[in-house]
C-alpha cells in the first residue's frame, strides 16, 4: 500500500545511487522541492532521463555531482537560456549524454506501460541520434506492405519517477490534470514519489469530473506534502513561475563556483515551505 | 509606417502560411514570432487555420500529455510547424546538438527536441533563423539532428518547404535538395545573402524584394493579435508589440 | 471547421455505405439515438469495430441488415443475455465476423494514433483468434534480446467513429471524462461524429478541471445535440441505463419478426426525445 | 447457519485470494461472485490486497480508459484475474466464442473479450465456472479463445492456477498440462466430478471437502461487503446477499 511520510526528505531517501530516474518536463509538475532534497541527501551515479526535456532539476542534479548519464531530447532553461551546468559537464566529458527526441522517449515509456519490449516510431532515420543509440533498431518493414524502414525503440523503465501536483487523496490519488504524460510515466515506472501542495481525505475518484484527471493510487509508491512544492518553476493555476530566480539562476549558475554558492544558499542553507 | 525587425518577420512568415492546404499551424516552445505569425493569419482569414502553440494557455488545445503533438503530426493533423537550428545545411540538415566532434561537443545545445520526427511528419516546416550568418549555415553540420531529405524507402509525408532569415527567404527543393533564394529583405542584397552562406544556394536571375509589413497587419499586430500572444509571450506582445498583458 | 448541425439525422448522413465505423464500448457514451438514426437512414455494407466490446449499437445495426462485416472482442448485452441479432447473423453465416480481443482492438488504434503502421502485443500466441487473422503477423524477437516471438497487430483507421458526451462546447470541444478509449478512437478516426446532451458556449479548454477530461475539437467533424442521446443505456452521471428496456429488446430481438416489430416501434415511428 | 450456492462459491475464492502475492485483485464485467469474493479477502485483510471491479464505480480505479487494465496487465500490476468459458479442455484451452465449426457455428456467443491476454500477463489467473458437465468441460475445445499453455519461446508470465466449479476445486499444473482435483463440494462425490468431465484429471488418493463458508464470513458477506459489491451489482446484492442497495 502506499506510504505517507511527514517530509520530503523522507521521500528522498527512496532514491537509491544509481537509480534510473525520471523527471517531467518544465512545464509539468515539476517536484523541484524533492530535487532539492535529493541533492542535499547526496545521491550518486544517477541515470536521469527527461521525459522528454528538462531544464532547472536536470541541470541542478548535474551541477550538484548526482548524475552520471542523461538520457534528453533537450534540456534547457527556456526563455532563461542554455542549462549552464548541462552544457559544461557535456563539454568537459564529466556526464555522458545519450541524446533522444521528444516522440522517442514518450515511445520507449509507452512500451513499458503496454508490457511490450519495444514500440515503432516514425521519423529518425538518418539523424544522428539514431546513428549514436546502439539500443535502437532499423527494420525493414515487417508487415511487407510496402511501409519502408521504420525504428523500433525498446522499452524503458526507470527505477524511479517523482512529480509533484496540486492535490492527492489519502488513498494515494493523485491530480494530473492534462498532464498526461505523467500518466504513463508512472505506468511505467517500479516506484513513483509524489509530492502533493494539499492532501485532502476526500477521495479525487468520487466524481467523474475530477477522475478524469486523476492517476489512480495503484501506481503510486510514497507520497509527502510540499507546499510550493515546484517551485521556482510554476504550477499550472496555484502559481506561476518564478522567472527572475530562474533567470538568476541562469547567470550564477554559469561558473561552477556561482553555482556552488547559489545551491549552498538555495538548496542547503535555506530550509523547505513545507517545514 | 515604421516597423520593427521581428513585425516584418511577422508578416514575411504570416504571407507563407496563407494558402489553403494550411489548416492547423502547430507552434513548439519558446517561438513568439512564428506564433505572432500563425494568429495573425488566423485573424485576417476569421478562424482559419487552427494554431496551437503547446505552451500557450487558451491556445493551447492539447490534452492527452506531451505526446499529442507528435501523435497528432503522425496522424496528418498538424500541416505546418517551425524549427531552427544551431547550424543548418544545404540539404536542410539541422543541428540542435553543437558544435564539434560529438559527444564531447566544442559548445552543448539543449539538444535535438521533437525535430527528429516533426520534420518527417509535418508537410510544411518552416526553418526560421533570422541570425544569418555563415557560423549557422554551414558546408555541412557538425550533428544531424534531423535530415533534410531522406531515401524513398522512408515514409516521409513531411519536410522543409521554406526558410526564412534576416536576410532572405529561401525555398527548399527537395528533389534537388537545395535551396532557392525566393526574395531579399528590404536594403540586403544577393551578395550579402551569399557572402553570409556557408553552402551553395541557387539565384534565379530576379530576385524580387520581400515585401514590408502591410499597414493594416501591423494594426492587427499590435492590437488584437498582440493580445492574443500575450497569453503565452506576455514579455513579447510588451516590448515588440507594445501591447501591455 | 466543425459543423454544427440541428439534428441527428443530418449526422447520419454523414456515414456512407461501406464505411469503417467505430462503435465506443457499451459502458462509454454510446450515441443510441445516432445509431437509430443511423438505421432509419438505412445505411448498408458497414464495417464495423467495437472498441473493444459493443452490445445494443451493434445488434440493432446487424439486424436492421446494415453491416455486411464485424470486427469485435464480443457482442454482448451483459446482464440483459446474448445479443440475439448478432448471435442469429453469425450462426446465419450472413454477416462476416473478424473475432479480436480487448488489447488488440486498442493497439490497432493506438497504431493510427501514433502513425506507425503496426503496434507489438503480448499475448495472443496459441490463440484461435491468431490463427484466423491473416492480417496480425508473429515474428521473432525483434530485438533479439530473449524476448521471444510477439505479435504485431497492424493499425486500424475507422472512416467514422461515433460518440455521444453528456457536452460539448462552441469551438467542438466535448467531454469524455475518464473514458479515454474516445480520445484513442477520436485520434484514429478520419471523421468524428459527436452527438451531445448539451452545448455550452464557455469554452472546456478555460480550467485546467475541464481541460482533463476534454477531447480537443481539432479532431471533431460535426456535432448535433442529442437530448437523452444514450438512451436506454446509461451517461455515467446524467443517467442510469433502462435496464427493463434491454431486457426487453433481449427478448424482443430473439426472433427476426420480434427484432423487426422493435425497430418498428423504437426507431422508425419513435420520435427521438431531442426532436 | 445456512448458505446458498453463491455464498459457497464466493467464500471458496476467497480462499484462493489469502496468500501474500495477491495485491491486487481485478475483476471484469458481470462476474458479482468473483468480486464478492475479492472485497470479502479485503474486509478481512483491512485493505489488502486492491479490488478493481473494472465496470464499479467507487471499485473502479481505472481512469486511462478501456485499454488500461491490460496496460496494468502487462505491468505485472495485477495478480489476480477470473475468466471463464462456454467449453475448457484439460489442457484449460478457453473457448468463449461458440460451439462447432468456426467461423460459422452452431451457437455463436458473446466473443474472446480480453482472455487472449489476460491468461498470459496475470500470474494468478482463476478459472470459474459453475456449470460443472461434459457439456462445458470437454476433451478439446471448438475454438481457443486463450490458450491453457505456451511453448517456452512465447513470453508468458501469467496462466491458469485454479478451476472453481459447483462440485469441485482443481489445481492447474503448468508442467504436466493437466487438472488435479483439489476439493469437492460437500455433498458430492469425486465420481460425479469424474463423470461431469470430459477430460482426464488427477486424483489424489485423498480428496478433501471443500470447507463450508465460514460464520463470520458468511456475516461480513451479508452486512458491509454486500454493500460494497451492492454498488457495482445491486440486483446481486439484493437478491443472493440481502443487501439492499
Amino acid at each position: 500500500m502506499i506510504t505517507y511520510l511527514d517530509h520530503i526528505d523522507d521521500l528522498a531517501s527512496e532514491v537509491p545511487d544509481g537509480a534510473l530516474l525520471a523527471l517531467p518536463p518544465e512545464y509539468s509538475f515539476v517536484p523541484m522541492a524533492l530535487v532539492r532534497a535529493i541533492i542535499r541527501r547526496g545521491v550518486k551515479d544517477l541515470h536521469v532521463l527527461t521525459v522528454p526535456i528538462n531544464g532547472l532539476a536536470a541541470d541542478m542534479l548535474i551541477g550538484a555531482g548526482c548524475v552520471r548519464k542523461i538520457e534528453c531530447a533537450a534540456v534547457s532553461l527556456g526563455e532563461a537560456g542554455l542549462a549552464p551546468r548541462f552544457s559544461a559537464a557535456v563539454e568537459a566529458g564529466t556526464v555522458e549524454v545519450l541524446d533522444s527526441t521528444c516522440p522517442a522517449v514518450h515511445t520507449a515509456l509507452q512500451a513499458t506501460e503496454k508490457g511490450v519490449p519495444f514500440m515503432p516510431l516514425g521519423g529518425l532515420i538518418g539523424s544522428d541520434i539514431l546513428n549514436n543509440r546502439d539500443d535502437w533498431k532499423v527494420v525493414d518493414d515487417p508487415l511487407e506492405q510496402g511501409n519502408g524502414r521504420i525504428v523500433l525503440i525498446p522499452a524503458i523503465q526507470p527505477d524511479v519517477a517523482i512529480i509533484h501536483s496540486p492535490l492527492a487523496d489519502r488513498d494515494g490519488n493523485v491530480w494530473i490534470g492534462r498532464r498526461r504524460e505523467l500518466a504513463t510515466i508512472a505506468h511505467a515506472s517500479k516506484t513513483l514519489l509524489v509530492t502533493a501542495e494539499r492532501i485532502q481525505d476526500e477521495s479525487l475518484l468520487e466524481s467523474e469530473a475530477t477522475a478524469a484527471g486523476t492517476l489512480p493510487g495503484f501506481y503510486v509508491s510514497a507520497v509527502a506534502p510540499a507546499v510550493h512544492g515546484a517551485k521556482p518553476l510554476g504550477l499550472v493555476e496555484v502559481y506561476p513561475p518564478d522567472t527572475d530566480e530562474i533567470i538568476s539562476y541562469a547567470r550564477e549558475a554559469r561558473t561552477e563556483e556561482g553555482f556552488h554558492a547559489y545551491l549552498q544558499r538555495n538548496v542547503f542553507t535555506a530550509r523547505e515551505a513545507a517545514e | 509606417m515604421t516597423y520593427s525587425k521581428d513585425e516584418f518577420l511577422i508578416t514575411a512568415i504570416a504571407r507563407l502560411l496563407e494558402t489553403d492546404d494550411v489548416r492547423h499551424v502547430a507552434v513548439g516552445a519558446a517561438s513568439p514570432v512564428p506564433g505572432a505569425a500563425a494568429l495573425l493569419v488566423r485573424k485576417l482569414k476569421g478562424g482559419t487555420p487552427r494554431v496551437s502553440l503547446i505552451h500557450g494557455k487558451a491556445t493551447n488545445p492539447f490534452t492527452d500529455g506531451g505526446r499529442e503533438i507528435f501523435d497528432a503530426a503522425g496522424q496528418g493533423r498538424i500541416d505546418v510547424f517551425f524549427l531552427g537550428g544551431v547550424q543548418i545545411d544545404g540539404e536542410a540538415n539541422l543541428n540542435l546538438v553543437g558544435t564539434g566532434e560529438y559527444p564531447k561537443v566544442d559548445k552543448r545545445f539543449p539538444g535535438s527536441f521533437g525535430s527528429a520526427y516533426m520534420y518527417f511528419t509535418v508537410p510544411k516546416v518552416i526553418l526560421f533563423r533570422p541570425e544569418h550568418s555563415r557560423r549557422v549555415f554551414v558546408p555541412k553540420v557538425d550533428f544531424i539532428s534531423a535530415p533534410g531529405v531522406s531515401d524513398p524507402d522512408v515514409h516521409r509525408p513531411g519536410g522543409p518547404k521554406f526558410m526564412v532569415t534576416e536576410l532572405c527567404i529561401m525555398a527548399f527543393d527537395t528533389e534537388c535538395r537545395r535551396f532557392r533564394l525566393q526574395s531579399v529583405t528590404p536594403g540586403r542584397t544577393v551578395e550579402e545573402v551569399l557572402d553570409n552562406t556557408g553552402f551553395e544556394i541557387d539565384v534565379p536571375e530576379n530576385v524580387p524584394e520581400t515585401p514590408v509589413p502591410e499597414e493594416d497587419r501591423l494594426a492587427l499586430l499590435r492590437s488584437s493579435v498582440g493580445v492574443e500572444i500575450g497569453d503565452t509571450y506576455p514579455a513579447f506582445a510588451r516590448d515588440v508589440l507594445g501591447v501591455a498583458a
